[in-house]
């Protein structure tokens, strides 16, 4: 038997290694010691990732299709459902498990104990997306998808005595769910037409037409999917929800949970949409670059306009994942393998940053950019956290997001959209200016307090208990080795090629198929050796972080305009989106439907007027 | 925006939105011609292969057996997450020394008092009198899922009323007593690894997690169709403790006062 | 007249939509998400139904009769699941919300305005 | 056959849109638990006797159930939120 066989059983483990342990940890909740929780839950990650890395060297050369209860399908016709391991999906499981891994090392000192809900919580959560990363079945990914959501809406509740907490979670489960029964309504559509629940089967089935029904179950899907990774018009809950989840939950939601959305409409759009789309390719990157561009301009401008240190962070969140759709867009496996390391390194970083926010608040009770000038600064070792952070969203080299972004770029220019540098370079610089602007206050002390009135204030109460007069090794540590795994990890030969090697598995659509619904045993799709040059990614990321360092020095500086002699064009603008950030749930729905129906409207006319 | 504003955007907006939705619909196959092949399939082979006559039991326990597992950690979360939610707050139980505290306390459970009228003898013991033949039925449900219309999910929920009937018949202490929390979370945690338990038999013994793994009986008998029969045991199981803490989660809300009342005795 | 029925769900989602976009209460509110909910009960319902097919359950019934799709009525069990638990989840939050505010009405809550 | 079809279906509409308009949750909660046994009813007629039986015991009795209590909830808040308010105002006429 060759190890590929052995380890072929161990597929269902990542999902049933966390659920079997919630369940275990929930029928114990009131006998077992708190340590003891905590004990099983990282081990039963730990399990997990091990389970992953086995996967993923076993996949290393070929892919292989799991079948659950040993339902193989019968002349082309899939039984039951599937999990389709293949290098990209081992790797997003793996990111996966590291950050719950994290959340759950940082959640050691969290405060209040209340039995074993907080750990059976994330378990289902970790069960939920490495199902979701996993698996080829259309529907089973919209359970995952709601298991997902579930476990999410009352992590992010969690602090039950803060009621902006109650609200940020009560708008992130409305949109949630109604995204979600988007996603239902498009499966039901594709499953009306071709009688399959299997992406394969469906994508094999559809063969290249593309009428009516295909188009709409496609913008149902990739609204209800976008809706959790938060684009541009579906993006509202994730302000609210992120800025008053407990840090180890943000840490989650933030670093890769948005960033399955884009990867769910990949997925489908390779295993399904690549066909029926092939003739449309260019309405769909069109529209798709338009919204990823309004995204991530709008998350850097909202980003830095923020006091709140979450808040801040998440409307960074907001702008990175727009990059991510952007270079989705391309519709280019160079592209995808790029969207994959920016994934990797954004998550990587981004948690260290949120793990920086949470070693503020346990240390001076506070996120709050004003009231924490000056206040850290005998502790610049856990602000270097924020000052490599700052380097990673500019993707300055060595970071993963450097090596992701030359990638998106490089494709980028093979399709003459040579403007996208531009935009990476703008979101690099905007959101790592407002996060060395942080650092400068908090850290350095400079600036005043009076020039960030805009900002909106929330009261944050402490999350962890015990003595606050100095940062635990276990929330500092996982912080360092994170921004620190993002640099290092770019310097392992070969990563990119491995990344290559991914995205071309997974966008090789018929390679996909067969190997689905034939039990063809196919080799990994190796991308065409070459080099590309770096030259462009080199002048957009130090751009980046030259204007992000020369705008962050300008707002702690006194020539820095008071808020009553702003520009009034600009005061306009910034008022004007603050207030489309409302809060109210009743304008993100309706967003939401503006949102699907604009969609739906330009893709059908760019296909059917005007024949893209 | 202000709700006026608001009403007439959206009213814009769901108009593009039910157009491009009718566009989707259009080109579907006409009603009532379902064309497969999925459920023709699976119509045709799974009485014959799984010796289930429920054919809607055999997709959602082995074909589909995968699904059912997310479908039941979703309950589980959602129960779990529900009482994560709704914890006393810090506040709620801080506020019971001081005087002026102890006379609200009173002038609350006054209210409450008023509010909530007694149980007539006759109508106790007619809902008492419900809870054996509910507790059959939902077993009945449970067991011959693979058989006849119903399931671990539906008898789940129906062995979740007899404690609720108990409250109904104005039984505060022995609901207090049934709905333990200790045993309903063990209940609803049991199944849930009951399930991943029987998947990871089934990896074991069969190659495959999830795959059947006992014979498979006389189509149309109670013991039938495999590990069909347990897994709708355990769903039964998670669903009916779930549903218990759900109820008890959210009964709790409204009777705080008399819980706390009745306990301090 | 073929249509029908799938229009039937369209309408049953946009409406369920406006009930939860002009609501004024976080309870109502999660009752107009029942009613999207049940857009998709029809729809699932509807694209798996054959005129004259009898229920996929072959108690006293030859195997081969024709009979309606099990796989959309499977689908819709997890649907149903899935309902009652968002609205739980859903429910307790909005009492969280009322605990901590006293309103239930979207509109008077602006904390987390910018 | 085909009639009764249309007909139920046409009362799903009404009933899911009256569900909506009904502004007082109250109210509202009943139409709610109708409008479960009107889409139980959809699912028999439909042929999908399983389906049919979880809506009976989950549209019909548990959601509208859990509606009843969070709405009894919210009633009692307020009512402590009151009591709370005349103690305060007892409280400062002791005083």
């Amino acid at each position: 038997m060759s190890l590929s066989s052995i380890v072929a059983h161990i597929t269902a483990l990542p999902v049933a290694t966390p659920l079997g342990t919630a369940a275990v940890l929930a029928a114990l909740n009131k006998f077992l010691p708190r340590r003891m929780a905590d004990t099983l839950a990282i081990l039963a990650t730990l399990v997990t990732l091990f389970t992953e890395t086995l996967l993923l060297y076993s996949v290393r050369s070929q892919p292989f299709v799991y079948w659950y209860g040993g339902w193989a399908p019968r002349s082309g016709a899939a039984l039951g459902i599937c999990f389709v391991i293949d290098p990209l999906s081992c790797a997003l499981a793996m990111l996966i498990s590291v950050l719950v891994l994290v959340a759950f090392v940082f959640s050691l000192r969290y405060f209040d104990s209340i039995g074993t809900m907080f750990h059976v919580l994330v378990l289902g959560f970790l069960a939920a997306m490495s199902g979701f990363a996993f698996t080829g079945d259309l529907f089973n990914l919209f359970v995952f998808f709601e298991l997902m959501s579930a476990s999410a809406f009352a992590l992010c509740g969690y602090k039950n005595e803060e009621t902006t907490a109650q609200q940020g979670a009560l708008n992130f489960a409305i949109t949630n769910t109604i995204g979600a029964f988007l996603v239902l309504c498009g499966i039901a559509m594709l499953y009306s037409r071709t009688g399959a629940l299997n992406m394969a089967q469906i994508g094999r089935a559809l063969g290249q037409q593309s009428d009516a029904t295909v188009i709409t179950a496609f913008v149902f899907l990739l609204v209800g999917f976008y809706v959790k990774a938060a684009i541009f018009p579906f993006h509202f809950w994730l302000a609210d929800a992120h800025a008053v989840a407990p840090t180890p939950v943000c840490i989650l939601l933030s670093g890769i949970m948005v960033q399955l959305g884009v990867y769910a409409v990949a997925r489908v759009y390779w295993a399904i949409m690549a066909g029926p789309f092939a003739a449309h390719r260019g309405a769909l990157m069109s529209l798709l670059l338009v919204i990823g561009t309004i995204t991530s301009l709008l998350g850097a401008i909202m980003c830095f306009g923020q006091r709140h240190l979450k808040r801040l962070l998440a409307f960074s969140t907001i702008s990175h994942t727009g990059l991510l759709v952007i270079g989705f867009a391309l519709l280019d496996p160079h592209a995808l393998s790029g969207v994959a390391l920016y994934v990797a390194g954004h998550g990587l970083v981004k948690a260290s940053l949120f793990i920086g926010a949470g070693i503020l608040l346990h240390r001076y009770g506070s996120v709050d950019e004003l009231e924490l000038r000056g206040r850290a600064q005998r502790h610049h070792f856990s602000g270097i956290v924020f000052l490599l952070g700052a380097l990673g969203l500019a993707g300055v080299p060595p970071n993963l997001t450097f090596l992701g972004e030359h990638a998106i770029d490089h494709a980028a220019t093979l399709v003459h959209q040579d403007w996208i540098p531009v935009i990476f370079a703008f979101s690099g610089a905007i959101t790592s200016a407002a996060v060395l602007r942080v650092y400068g206050r908090v850290y350095l002390g400079w600036g005043d307090r009076e020039s960030l009135r805009t900002g909106k204030q929330i009261p944050e109460e402490r999350e962890t208990a015990g003595p606050h007069h100095r940062i635990p090794a276990v929330m500092i540590l996982p912080a360092f080795l994170m921004v620190i795994a993002a640099l290092g990890l770019t310097l392992t030969p070969k990563l990119r090629r491995a990344a290559e090697t991914g995205a071309f598995t997974m966008a090789d659509t018929a390679a996909y198929q067969s190997r689905v619904l034939d039990g063809a045993h196919l080799p990994n799709t190796f991308a065409p050796p070459g080099q590309t040059a770096l030259t462009p990614t080199l002048i957009s990321t130090s751009c980046a972080i030259v204007f992000g360092l020369l705008l962050a020095a300008w707002s702690l500086s006194p020539l820095w305009p008071k808020q009553d002699v702003i520009v009034r064009p600009f005061k306009l603008v910034m008022g004007g989106l603050r207030s489309l950030h409302s809060g109210h749930v009743g304008d993100y729905v309706a967003f939401l439907t503006l949102g699907a129906a604009a969609i739906g409207i330009v893709l059908g006319l760019l296909i059917r007027r005007f024949g893209m | 925006m202000n709700p006026r504003f608001r009403r007439y955007f959206f009213l814009i907006s769901v108009v593009a939105f039910f157009g491009v939705f009718a566009w989707g619909l259009h080109d579907l196959p006409p009603f009532g011609h379902y064309r497969g092949p999925y459920g023709d399939i699976l119509n045709h082979v799974a009485v014959y292969e799984r010796h289930a006559t429920d054919v809607v039991t055999a997709v959602n326990f082995d074909y589909r057996g995968f699904d059912t597992l997310g479908e039941e950690s979703i309950l589980f979360m959602s129960v779990i997450g529900t009482s994560l939610l709704l914890r006393p707050q810090k506040k709620e139980t801080d506020n019971n020394d001081g005087k002026a505290d102890n006379s609200l306390q009173r002038d609350l459970d006054e209210s409450e008092r008023r509010r909530a009228p007694a149980a007539s003898d006759a109508a106790r013991v007619l809902t008492l009198a419900l809870v054996g033949p509910l507790i059959v039925f939902g077993w009945y449900i449970v067991t011959h899922g693979q058989l006849t219309p119903g399931g671990g999910f539906q008898g789940g929920v129906i062995l979740a009323t007899p404690p609720l009937l108990v409250y109904l018949a104005g039984d505060l202490k022995t609901f207090k007593r049934i709905t333990r929390q200790e045993w309903v979370e063990a209940i609803e945690g049991a199944g849930i690894f009951g399930f991943v338990l029987v998947g990871l038999l089934g990896l074991f013994v069969g190659g495959a997690f999830l795959q059947n793994l006992l014979p498979l009986g006389q189509t149309g008998s109670v013991i039938s169709a495999g590990t069909v029969a347990l897994l709708n045991i355990a769903t039964g199981l998670a669903v009916s403790g779930g549903f218990v803490q759900l109820i008890y989660v959210f009964l709790e809300q409204t009777l705080e006062v008399k819980l706390r009342v009745q306990g301090g005795k | 007249m073929s249509l029908f029925p799938y229009l039937v769900a369209a309408w049953l989602f946009c409406i369920g939509l406006y009930g939860v976009v002009t609501s004024r209460n976080f309870i109502h509110l999660v009752m107009c998400l029942a009613v999207v909910q049940s857009s998709t009960y029809v729809l699932l319902l509807t694209i798996g139904y054959r005129i004259g097919g009898m229920p996929p359950v072959f108690a006293g019934v030859p195997v081969g009769t024709p009979a309606v799709d099990p796989v959309v009525q499977a689908l819709m069990l997890t649907d149903i699941v899935v309902e009652a638990t968002v609205v739980a989840l859903l429910l307790s939050l909005a009492v969280q919300v009322h605990k901590g505010t006293g309103t239930l009405n979207p509109d008077h809550l602006r904390e987390l305005q910018g | 056959m085909q009639l009764l079809q249309m007909l139920i279906l046409c009362f799903v509409a009404i009933f899911g849109t009256a569900v909506v308009l009904t502004r007082d949750p109250r109210s509202q909660v009943i139409g709610l638990s109708f409008f479960g046994l009107v889409l139980a009813c959809m699912f028999f007629i439909f042929q999908a006797p399983d389906v049919g039986l979880s809506q009976v015991v989950i549209g019909a009795v548990a959601l509208p159930l859990m509606f009843m209590l969070t709405m009894a909830r919210v009633r009692r808040n307020t009512e402590e939120h009151e009591a709370r308010k005349r103690h305060e105002k007892k409280g400062k006429e002791a005083a």
